[in-house]
């Protein structure tokens, strides 16, 4: 049963306080900076873009969705990956989102890009209400809570049917557009969202490397460490949950305005699966990972879809042997192309 | 050779909530273009059923219609029930004018109603049904609800409210559940403690055994349960813990499966006859019929509308789907027209128990 | 006026009271030490000073405002850094970066200045760059600034965690056994690096347990035993003490330690 | 270089022809593209007590993880001949290796008695000798007696490293190797824990220490190594480097 | 306004299901103690002990200790091939706790999907242990299977304790959670420690789907909702003791019908979400988790 070289080697290391309180950030910030492996997996990005873009076809929904979950996944980021929190409940945010667009556009007319702006508002808000309290807790406590969080949202969306229509859920919501103009082509709204992603990237980038960056990447090791140096832990935590918040809400209402329809479903526990599926696939803590991530664990399902109704199983494998043969992500395997590769691996 | 057949699309939660219902969906649509090939296809081509998991989620259900209409570029629907994920790509199949048979309830949007047709029989149907034998065969006047919030068990518990007095029947206890809650006796006591004599429970799904089992391990021997419409293994296994107390609508097609003679429609019986004979052929005698009836009908009528429109074009099926008229087929009788999208008219329910095993029809109340 | 003061500074534990009633006066600009066995109280001590504890009773003044248990980041904003008996760096980051934010007080700026990067932001960050680059080169950490905090030897993983804390810019430096690990060579530029910001006003609290160290360059010394302060003197005074000999030198202790 | 001064010991067996306690050959290991440690040769004989010395990020603990084989590491480790360096680090623990970690590596949600009782982990059952185990450990640390039941975590940092000490002798190790045992410890602490070392050594236990603290390192060895950038600078008897000696023409270079 | 019988039926009937949460709960904590690892897949342990004993009892007709005994051998044995081929590999490869935890949900979609294409998708169930029933205290009801659960469960939560805190495993087994190297460096095989571990907690969780599944069903999906009960359960608790997980699961239950009672079932779970978030707030470390906090 045991092979003395995986049974040795420097796995033990880490003790459990070290996995369990502070999440990755000690993978991630050294492989953060977009440098050239960044930029190679950016090029591959940008190639399977293309690719999908000229195709066309359903991909092209394939895309848009997998650009939504990346614009929720590079705001989850900024909560799980550079501060070290947990949050399995982001996905109510979507659905403040989603329905905020929906109600917001169906039932008082407002423009699509108002709705998600306003949208953004309140759950920003909400995210500040209920952060405040929440956010003292830590590690699978906090998991907990924020996993509350999510389902309570999905069981008021399900029960408040005059607001929501539950699981009827809410059609007709318009498309994205300014004025009269509608982006109603698949190719244009895949490139609307395309760009918003990168903006959405480029705002992580940019808040990674600064003061509140580090501020939150200090946290997400030390905390005592980050305190004694005047950090105001809270506060900083509250921020990255608040950012995470508006970006996933603005996922939420960007889904409702690309499908133009919204059920409880759509916020639920899948999204919390699939956007960690993504986060980790691609590589939290670092800035393109979430992106990397979004793109190829919804391509994933496509590609093995030929295998019909083994489509779940060999998805699962896949991924099983992705986390197993790349546990930091992908983003993380650049790390082996850099000097001073970080991570000993063991019997290598 | 993409010229030479008729690709046909079906969204189906094979996995999630919906997968019960959903496969014996497919069971019914995959005997039927069998049915349809061996007998020459239609205008002169092979049908070809394209289904995808659509895991009983709208955001799948999105993908898998973008990709049959895109990739296998079917030129009509019969999709499953899994209702949010059939509005959800409501709009978009609108759009690219494709008629789309469901097996749910129709979207919600007036102009994407006018491309769907429904095979569910209207919600009013299950809930009279269950009343109507309250009324005449009980001396039970208060029943308490006990429902989920889907689509159609929503439609279902508001004509529960509204139908009551005409049956001369009282709500005593309005209660709700949710799918995949693991214990319902906090509802189950409170709907006996309001005096109710009968649970008239709303909703699919495998929370009947659980619904059954609650009331058995509460010890109300006297309480009747009135379930919704549901597939033969549930029916059975909930039957097998309440024996004749558990009471449910069946389509009549489910409780004749062994004796058509139950059928006493001549023409009805013969829809049916087409119908299980194959279906007994290919899948033996563990078989449900209550959804793959409708969806073997819903997939010969389409067939019938594509023959009359001469084409596979959508605009012209749709049209010609509307005018198909009055249809007997093997799950009920149907009358689709240009106002008329839910095909099922007339209530094609029997209240059924089960007994050894099997289901039988009640005939004379206990 | 004392920098920082200490009155009757006492904290239980369930049954076991850890610091009791501590009176201690810090004088500004002074190179003050705590020492005592282990256990006695000095890590608890200082956790209470830094508002990692709250004390059971005691007050605690620095430059004269009430400090008692104000929030951590609050009293580091005063000027009070500390430092920790187990190092508590920031794994993920670079040995530069580790320092750059210890100068998070020093600076300013928030998401919107990260986003816009107005130039004063820009100047600062290069600032803070630069800045820290220098404080590694004064603590001798310079070759490695770009390296991985985490992959540091244990005593220079204590250096830096030196050099972070005075990137914060402190009035007041508490410093929980900055030498342990370090070897004679490496005490010995410990010991000047402290007495270098000391002499540029940084008034400094050192725990330590290195007699040679403490006797060396402390201008003040407190023992604290099972939680109370037995006594206070100049480094000459303790080492005489006979309290503090029974205590915590032992007998033979003393010339052993002093000539290492 | 330091050739003389590394072949002022013999080095080879002792002369009774038994196997050292633990040999060394061509160690090495890295982390990733660090070589943290280039070939190594070293060596305990039965009931040796040696010292390795060496500045900072010098490769000493990296050279104690490497022998109980939590680094993976190329070359030649035996024990009592026997090699063991394919073994996995719980089976060379089994063989009587133990090893006192640098920090301390306790079990911070465990009691202290819990942690020494982990310590007897190979004991398997045998009560009595638990119970004669723990009355030397109180003994030599009358303070864990005092603590048995707090949490390990909540400990002062001495105290901390008391136990440490202290589980690793509940063990019964055959080698005890000790990464810098004194960080942390009072000097009275520290000098009984060194005098504790030598007791056991004298009783015949085989000690490998790493030390900064070189004057206490220096009283109970009787060789020295003195390794610096991975690599070993010197082989020395102790008593050679008194404290005149200059350590750190061997450190640097 | 309920009446009285109406008000301690539903307590009763809240701390029934609480019983089963608190069983699902159970499972966690083994694998938690052992490696701080979640294991997400623990509801499909719960749902395969089911699915066998049904296949042993009803298909194949075997007594009921055997087809129990014989389903909880071969669950554990499935948890030790979820240890050797995800788990094991991962961790020696520092992955991080949550790619971990995401990989054990990953577990569960593989074993759901399996079981669907050999057992089937519907739903199976067996007569409860001890026929007849309910017991009937004046106008309350309780399920004789609820004595089953209650006497297994409190049997189960007395032997893991005992085991945790009086045997030499149990104690390596938190060992190697807290500090694997230094577990390793006093001759604790880490690995074979992990594998029991995850070997005992499926075990545990078998035993929990092989005494729920008679109170209602067991199908291929029922592990995602088990799973999600039993986790919320033992957070409530605490998580990490067995006793405090089995009274989490109680409390949860309660608070359940509770909140049916007061304001519907629709609106159960916020309740008793909110009641667990609250009680969060005022015990960040669940109710019966104060041990163990740090400075
Ligand atoms: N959270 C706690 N619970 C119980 N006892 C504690 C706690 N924290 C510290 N103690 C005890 O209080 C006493 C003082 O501890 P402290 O850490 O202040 O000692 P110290 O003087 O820093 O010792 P050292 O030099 O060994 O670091 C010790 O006996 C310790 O065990
Ligand atoms: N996990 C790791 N990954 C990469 N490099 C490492 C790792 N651990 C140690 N190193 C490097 O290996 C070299 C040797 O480190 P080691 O810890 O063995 O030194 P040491 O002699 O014990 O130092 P100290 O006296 O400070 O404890 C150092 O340069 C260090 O940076
Ligand atoms: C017929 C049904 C199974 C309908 C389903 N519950 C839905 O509306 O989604
Ligand atoms: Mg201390
Ligand atoms: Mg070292």
């Amino acid at each position: 049963m045991s092979s003395p070289r995986a049974a040795s080697g420097p796995s033990f290391r880490r003790t459990r306080s070290d996995r369990t309180m502070t999440l990755p950030a000690t993978i991630s910030t050294r492989l953060g900076r977009v440098g050239w492996v960044g930029i190679g997996a950016a090029v591959l990005i940008a190639l399977l873009f293309g690719f999908v873009f000229l195709r066309g076809g359903y991909l092209l929904t394939v895309m848009q969705l997998a650009m939504i979950y990346g614009l929720f996944c590079v705001g989850l980021n900024f909560f799980m990956g550079y501060t070290g929190q947990a949050s399995f409940g982001q996905n109510a945010f979507a659905a403040i989102g989603g329905y905020g667009s929906a109600i917001l556009c169906v039932q008082y007319g407002l423009p699509p890009i108002l709705a998600l702006v306003v949208a953004m508002a309140i759950a920003g808000v909400a995210a500040l209400v209920v952060g405040w309290p929440t956010l003292r807790l830590r590690g699978h406590y906090l998991a907990m809570a924020t996993f509350a969080l999510g389902l309570i949202t999905y069981d008021v969306s399900v029960q408040w049917e005059s607001l929501t229509k539950g699981y009827m859920g809410y059609a007709g919501i318009p498309p994205l557009g300014i004025g009269p103009y509608e982006i109603d082509d698949e190719r244009a709204k895949l490139v609307c969202l395309m760009v918003i992603l990168l903006f959405g990237l480029w705002i992580s980038n940019r808040l990674r490397d600064s003061r509140f960056g580090r501020a939150l990447r200090a946290i997400s090791t030390s905390e005592p460490g980050a305190a004694a140096l005047g950090i105001r832990i809270p506060r900083y935590k509250l921020a990255a949950f608040v950012i995470a918040a508006l970006y996933a809400s603005a996922a939420g209402s960007l889904f409702a305005h690309v499908v133009g329809f919204i059920s409880p479903e759509v916020f639920g526990l899948q999204m919390v699966v699939v956007t960690f599926t993504m986060l980790y696939v691609g590589g939290i803590g670092t800035v393109l990972g979430p992106a990397i991530g979004a793109v190829v664990a919804s391509l994933l399902p496509e590609v093995v879809r030929g295998t019909g109704r083994f489509q779940d199983i060999a998805y699962a494998l896949v991924l099983l042997v992705l986390l197993v043969y790349a546990p930091k992500g992908l983003s993380a395997l650049s790390g082996l192309g850099r000097p001073r590769a970080a991570t000993p691996q063991a019997g290598s | 050779a993409a010229q030479d057949t008729i690709k046909i699309g079906s969204s189906l939660g094979l996995t999630g909530y919906g997968s019960i219902t959903d496969g014996h969906w497919r069971e019914g649509l995959e005997l039927a273009v069998e049915a349809l090939n061996a007998k020459g296809g239609v205008l002169g081509k092979k049908l070809q059923l394209v289904h995808e998991d659509n895991k009983s989620i709208p955001q799948q259900a999105v993908l898998v219609y973008r990709k049959m209409m895109t990739e296998d570029k079917v030129v009509a629907f019969d999709s499953g029930c899994i209702s949010a994920g059939n509005f959800a790509a409501a709009s978009f199949v609108t759009r690219a004018k494709l008629p789309m048979m469901l097996c749910s309830i129709l979207p919600q949007q007036p102009e994407e109603q006018k491309w769907a047709f429904s095979f569910l029989p209207p919600p009013k149907f299950e809930v009279d049904s269950r009343y109507e034998f309250l009324k005449s065969k009980t001396d039970i006047r208060k029943v308490g609800i006990l429902g989920d919030p889907s689509p159609y068990g929503s439609l279902m518990r508001k004509f529960a409210l509204e139908d009551a007095k005409e049956f001369g029947l009282e709500v005593v206890a309005n209660e709700s559940y949710q799918q995949e809650d693991a214990d319902f006796s906090v509802q189950i006591g409170r709907i006996n403690a309001a005096g109710a004599g009968a649970i008239i429970m709303i909703g699919q799904g495998n929370a009947v055994i659980t619904v059954a089992k609650n009331i058995k391990s509460l010890g109300l021997d006297k309480m009747l349960l009135l379930g919704s419409v549901n597939e033969r293994d549930l029916l059975v296994e909930a039957g097998r813990v309440l024996g004749d107390r558990y009471l449910f609508p069946s389509p009549i097609i489910q409780v004749a499966i062994d004796d058509l003679a139950l059928i006493t429609d001549p023409k009805a019986r013969a829809a049916a006859e087409a119908f299980i004979t194959p279906l007994k052929a290919k899948h033996g005698g563990k078989i449900d019929t209550s959804m793959s009836s409708r969806a073997w009908d819903s997939l010969l009528m389409l067939a019938q509308a594509m023959e009359a429109a001469k084409t596979t074009e959508g605009t012209a099926v749709r049209d010609a789907f509307e005018k198909i008229g009055p249809y007997v087929g093997a799950g009920a009788p149907y009358e689709f027209s240009p106002t008329q999208h839910v095909g099922i008219t007339k209530n094609p329910y029997v209240i059924a128990y089960v007994k050894d095993g099997k289901l039988a029809i009640n005939h004379d109340g206990r | 006026m004392a920098l920082l003061s200490v009155r009757g500074l006492t904290k239980r534990f369930a049954g076991l009271t850890a610091v009791n009633a501590i009176d201690l006066d810090v004088p500004e600009g002074s190179l003050f030490a705590v020492i005592g066995p282990n256990g006695a109280g000095k890590t608890t001590f200082f956790n209470m000073v830094s508002g990692f504890l709250p004390p059971t009773e005691g007050t605690i003044a620095f430059a004269g405002a009430d400090i008692t248990r104000l929030r951590q980041d609050r009293i580091a904003a005063a000027g009070l850094v500390r430092t920790f008996q187990l190092v508590q760096l920031f794994k993920g980051l670079t040995v530069a970066e580790n320092v750059e934010v210890g100068f998070h007080l020093a600076t300013r700026g928030g998401v919107t200045a990260a986003l816009l990067r107005p130039s004063w932001f820009r100047r600062q960050e290069a600032d803070v760059h630069a800045r820290a680059r220098e404080l590694l080169a004064f603590v001798g950490l310079g070759a490695v600034a770009d390296q991985d905090a985490e992959l540091l030897p244990y005593g220079q993983q204590r250096l830096l965690e030196v050099a972070r804390a005075l990137a914060a810019k402190p009035r007041l430096l508490l410093l929980d056994e900055p030498a342990a690990g370090l070897n004679a060579h490496e005490t010995d530029a410990l010991a000047e690096v402290i007495q270098e910001l000391n002499r540029k006003g940084t008034t400094v609290l050192l725990i330590e347990h290195d007699m040679a160290l403490v006797t060396r360059i402390a201008h003040r010394i407190a023992v604290l035993d099972f939680g109370c302060k037995i006594a206070e003197g100049t480094p000459d005074e303790i080492k005489r003490h006979p309290d503090v000999i029974a205590a915590y030198l032992g007998a033979e202790e003393t010339p052993e330690a002093a000539h290492a | 270089m330091t050739a003389a001064d590394a072949t002022l010991v013999d080095a080879r067996p002792a002369a009774d022809g038994r196997p050292p306690l633990i040999e060394v050959a061509g160690l090495s290991a890295s982390y990733g593209r660090v070589a943290a440690l280039k070939p190594v040769d070293l060596r305990v004989g039965e009931g040796e007590f040696v010292t390795v010395l060496g500045p900072n990020g010098a490769g000493k603990t990296t050279l104690l993880r490497a022998i109980a084989r939590l680094v993976p590491g190329a070359g030649r480790i035996s024990f009592r001949g026997q090699d063991i360096s394919a073994l996995p680090t719980h089976k060379v623990a089994r063989l009587g290796i133990v090893m006192v970690q640098e920090g301390r590596g306790l079990f911070g949600e465990m009691t202290v008695r819990e942690n020494l009782l982990l310590g007897a982990y190979g004991l398997g059952g045998a009560g009595e000798e638990i119970e004669r185990r723990f009355a030397t450990v109180f003994e030599l640390f009358p303070k864990l007696r005092l603590r048995a039941d707090q949490i390990a975590a909540s400990m002062s940092g001495g105290e901390q490293q008391m136990l440490a000490v202290g589980r690793a002798l509940m063990a019964g190790p055959q080698l005890l190797m000790l990464d810098e045992p004194s960080l942390g410890l009072a000097p009275r602490v520290a000098s009984g824990i060194l005098d504790t070392l030598g007791e056991l050594n004298r009783n015949g236990l085989g000690i490998l220490l790493v030390e900064q603290k070189a004057p206490l390192a220096l009283k109970l060895a009787k060789r020295v190594y003195v390794l610096a950038s991975g690599s070993v600078r010197a082989e020395l008897p102790a008593d050679q480097i008194g404290s005149h000696h200059d350590l750190a023409r061997y450190y640097f270079h | 306004m309920p009446s009285l019988v109406e008000l301690v039926q539903s307590l009763v009937n809240g701390v029934g299901i609480g019983l089963v949460y608190g069983l699902i709960a159970i499972g966690f904590c083994v694998i938690y103690n052992a490696s701080g690892i979640v294991n997400f897949a623990q509801g499909v342990f719960v749902m395969l002990g089911g699915m066998f004993t049904h296949a042993f009892l009803i298909k194949l007709g075997w007594p009921l200790a055997v087809a129990a005994l014989v389903s909880i051998v071969a669950v554990a044995a499935i948890g030790v091939v979820v240890h050797v081929a995800v788990v094991r590999p991962m961790w020696n490869r520092k992955a991080p706790l949550f790619a971990i935890i995401l990989a054990t949900l990953a577990v569960q979609l593989l074993i759901e999907q399996i079981v669907i294409l050999t057992m089937g998708d519907q739903p199976r169930t067996y007569p409860d242990f001890t026929p007849g029933g309910p017991l009937k205290l004046g106008d309350i009801a309780i399920s004789y299977q609820l004595f089953w659960i209650l006497g297994c469960g409190a049997l189960m939560v007395a032997l893991l304790t005992l085991f945790f805190t009086r045997t030499r495993a149990g104690r390596a087994l938190r060992a190697c959670s807290q500090n694997r190297e230094a577990a390793a460096l006093l001759g604790i095989p880490v690995d074979a420690m992990l594998m029991l571990s995850f070997a005992l907690s499926a075990a545990l969780g078998a035993a929990a789907g092989i005494l729920i599944t008679p109170t209602q069903y067991t199908a291929y999906g029922v592990g995602a909702p088990f799973g999600t009960n039993g986790f919320i359960a033992a957070i409530i608790g605490g998580f990490g003791s067995a006793p405090a997980a089995l009274l989490g699961g109680v409390l949860l239950g309660v608070v359940q019908s509770a909140a049916i009672v007061v304001v519907g079932a629709g609106y159960k779970n916020v309740v008793a979400l909110t009641v667990l978030l609250i009680v969060l707030l005022f015990f960040p470390q669940g109710l019966f988790g104060g041990r163990g906090k740090k400075a």
